[in-house]
């Protein structure tokens, strides 16, 4: 098994500790709530999208550490990226928490080069597979907030 | 023959019991089948180093015991080819897995007047729930006939599925042990705009099993009838279905968030797993895959072909108009399951004499009453043959008929 | 201490397993229990050699099988003292029973408008059968509250239950460990008109169970929290209601006859065991009564409140303000189960850190979300205390907690 | 295991090659079908009753030769015999197969002297537990029977 120091990096606990972009953006900002069903944690991302870019974001919601930093890190790594960027870096951190994106048929997935940074410090989660639901959390609900920002 | 049976025989500690110093020749497979060494291991052993809760609690042994239930799940869906895991539900039984579709996709989505069709051959399991369903609804049940030799009779079938919302049928009579023509079954459907929901319980034990290639909506089957634990079922759908489908029962696990005021559903599977599941048998059901997939499931088929071409060749032989078998003679559409009248001795008579020489078969009307009046009987007799059976047994079996006539002086 | 816990934690093979060179120190129970060898033995046994068909078959090995069953079943009456066998149902787990009632009885006797209460500690398995039957059938929920130690506040109990067609409550909460007076609560249902469901999942395991002192109409159980196999679960009921409710699941054995235009339910229990039951699970819960039997359920609940009280004790006084104990302090209210807070640490992170030191529990919210938003919390840690248990696994709890706080530095 | 001479008595086969009494009543004659769920036999028993006294009764349907031998000797021990008499038959013959008849709280059986006579050649039945609901077929359809009789 193995230790706690690869789960709760310091990285992770000051991001817990000291959330960024905590608040809630008011409409026309797209809103998505998040359940874990597993452990009852909720979390609420508020998008502003201009154009091709996401020009803000806040997080709502409360959980374990692991659910909050990773919420925090995602909140600092969108803000201010575009759309397509932001859909890889999605599918770059569920790669790392070896979740396969299912895309549909004849659809391939643009290449876009986009860097974790601070995220990393996240890949020691993929060791406890239970903690995996709570570090993409955020990261579905974001899916979730972008669908809703996209289609209106 | 196709697979080495003294080698299997060896791998099922029930099968070397000996009652009265004869060994037992076990003939009830379709009933349900025996449990090789390694599904009772991998329970055991499971229950004995790693039992825990599943999808709940978050430390290793929860984790570890989570893991395996859900390997348990993905090696269902490889086994049926299924697209994706997360549509293979457990229940408890085929049953189970019937009923949950006629509650759920049935309630939601067929009213007064609607058309379900069915074949003559059903098990009950595949009839009660629908008709449950006509009296609560008043949906139509339509049926498709069979033939003389106990093949499904499709003459008609374009004008029975017309209209048809569903088309609920077996891929192989347990009673007949007619193979269903499944994909043709399927496509009939589609065409008609009806589901296809194909009772599995007596094709995934006994076949390659391939979902997809069936074009199929749902497929319901048992874990016992292939060589797995009791308490475990599967209910495969299509996702798109599935998760359209309301809830069937409630409680924990099946929920993403519960008030005061409702509920809402979890995704797939667990959104159709209420409470907690067979956990334990998961992993037999799971041993019992990897058994099957070692023998190879192609091997099986043919190995029964063999046996019912052996089986029909001496019963025949033997008994000529003194026994009656049932069901198709061509072995391409029949699997190794008989049912037989003899020389006019009732089913349980017959079944109490063989019992005595250690032939165990089951005697009755094996919960297809509606067929069973189709063939203007109360109840046959029913020899069901599995990967342990070979020769031996259907020779046993053809021995101990004979004295069945003595004792009833005929 | 009333039990030799030294000895009775020789009997579960699992609890000898080492992680880390470090003994397991389950505190999971009130999820799912461990199975003594026993248990196991009893159902390996059984697997190789008596497994059969149940009900179906007339040869010697299948009816002994279903002897075996039956046995079983009367065990099951023996052990909550039920009038009949014949009205204890086999179920795949508590949560299907309780679905049971909620689609048998309710669909057939309750209207919109018409009122049932719970309470606002019951677990999810007791609350959203009846949001789907509220959302189905326009149904009214009442709920009644909580005090602030975590026992139900009766104050209005009559309100609640006037015009009340059925109050469905725990006996004891799988999360305060409150033990609710239920043959009081069964009384008020019944004074009100209205029948009383009894959701004894985490009653029967710790406690003597008695349906008929306490006057109860439905009783809910499942064998994995009371050392029996995962896959089975019981409901009880009375004959009378049971006799005139409607079936639920259809198929096989729980009919008398089935025609192409409609069918006849059996009589009881068959009429609601429809499909091939949990036979294997049904031999391993029979072993889990008389291994509880010899224990003596009086001893085991005796044995829970002593680590009750060593529990509360030793925690308030190790870290007084800095843990939050939910539900009642006096232990002849209470079982041995506690839900906490500690020093605000999240109960997910308490969990993976007291993993490390194989203290199991639970961080969630235990499927009774809207008793955590009672509570204002999103979750909490869970230990849970079974016979199995003692001093040292408190301890071990106690210590671990101190761990807890380095790593997140408060 | 009992060998089958103790279930296929000379007697019982008798019975099943030529049964007693079979055929319909025409109403007002009771009638009751029985159905056996596990092997699907089917016995229907048809019942003057004039004042308290069975003066004919018939029996129809089809099954194993347990089944059709019991009904045959139940059709003949109870033609003749008062509703009290024949209660207290199929008491005798039910505790013959070891199954306890429940009566309504408070109630007592009648003492009344019955003998069973052919009947008990079926006592070897007990000793095949599956048997034992063929057996007791013909007898649970004589009391619906009975019932129906006696509530007109
Ligand atoms: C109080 C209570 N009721 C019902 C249940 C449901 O039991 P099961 O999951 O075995 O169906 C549980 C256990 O999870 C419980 O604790
Ligand atoms: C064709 C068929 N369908 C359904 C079933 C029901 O299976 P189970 O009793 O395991 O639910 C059976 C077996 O009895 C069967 O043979």
């Amino acid at each position: 098994m193995p230790g706690l120091e690869d789960l709760y990096r310091e990285i992770i606990l000051d991001h817990y500790r000291t959330p960024r972009n905590r608040g809630e953006l008011p409409p026309p900002a797209a809103h998505a709530v998040g359940h874990n069903p597993l452990c009852g944690d909720e979390i609420d991302v508020y998008l502003q999208v201009d154009g091709d870019t996401i020009t803000d974001v806040k997080v709502g919601g409360q959980g374990c550490s692991i659910s909050q930093s990773s919420a925090s890190m995602m909140s600092q790594a969108v803000k201010g990226r575009s759309v397509t960027e932001v859909r890889a870096l999605v599918r770059r951190f569920k790669g790392m928490m070896s979740i396969e994106e299912e895309l549909p048929e004849g659809e391939r997935a643009p290449e876009v080069e986009v860097k974790l940074g601070d995220l990393e410090a996240l890949q020691g989660v993929v060791k406890f597979p239970v903690r995996i639901k709570c570090a993409t959390l955020a990261w579905n609900t974001l899916i979730e907030a972008l669908a809703e920002a996209t289609s209106a | 023959m196709t697979l080495d049976v003294a080698s299997i025989q060896a791998q099922f500690p029930l099968l070397q019991r000996k009652i009265n110093g004869q060994r037992l020749v076990y003939l009830d497979s379709a009933n349900t089948s025996q449990k090789p060494r390694v599904v009772i291991d991998a329970m055991t052993n499971f229950m004995e180093t790693s039992y825990a809760p599943i999808n709940r609690s978050a430390y290793q042994l929860a984790a570890e015991a989570t893991e395996a239930f859900e390997h348990a799940r993905k090696a269902v869906r490889r086994f049926i080819n299924a697209p994706h895991a997360d549509d293979v539900i457990f229940t408890k039984n085929a049953t189970e897995g019937l009923n949950l579709v006629a509650y759920s996709w049935g309630r939601a989505n067929l009213r007064a007047g609607d058309v379900v069709v069915l074949t003559q051959m059903e098990h009950h399991a595949n009839i009660v729930p629908w008709h449950m369903l006509a009296a609560e609804r008043g949906i139509e049940l339509r049926w498709v006939p069979l033939t003389n030799d106990g093949q499904l009779d499709l003459t008609n079938l374009s004008s029975l599925l017309d209209g048809a919302k569903a088309f609920a049928f077996t891929a192989m009579s347990n009673v007949l042990g007619t193979i269903t023509p499944v994909r043709q079954l399927c496509d009939a459907a589609h065409a008609a705009g009806a589901l296809a929901i194909v009772d599995a319980c007596q094709y995934v034990p006994h076949n390659v099993t391939d979902v997809q290639a069936w074009d199929a909506d749902f497929v319901a089957f048992s874990s016992h009838k292939m060589c797995g634990p009791s308490g475990i079922g599967v209910l495969w759908g299509r996702q798109a279905l599935l998760e359209g489908m309301p809830p069937f029962l409630g409680g924990g696990n099946m929920i993403a968030d519960v008030r005061m005021d409702g509920f809402a559903p979890a995704e797939l599977p667990a959104k159709f797993e209420a409470g907690t599941p067979p956990i334990t048998e998961a992993i037999g059901l799971h041993a019992a895959i990897d058994f099957l997939e070692d023998l190879g499931m192609a091997n099986v088929r043919r190995h029964e072909m063999e046996i019912a071409t052996y089986a029909m060749d001496t019963l025949n032989e033997r008994y000529g108009d003194d026994i009656c078998l049932h069901g198709p003679t061509n072995v391409e559409v029949r699997g190794a399951t008989f049912s037989f009248g003899f020389r006019n001795i009732h089913p349980h008579d017959l079944s109490q004499v063989l019992d005595q020489r250690n032939v165990c078969l089951r005697a009755g009307h094996h919960c297809v009453k509606p067929l069973m009046r189709l063939l203007n009987v109360n109840a046959t007799a029913r020899a069901s043959f599995y990967l342990y059976n070979d020769q031996h047994d259907v020779d046993a079996l053809a021995d101990a008929l004979d004295g069945a006539s003595d004792i009833f002086g005929l």
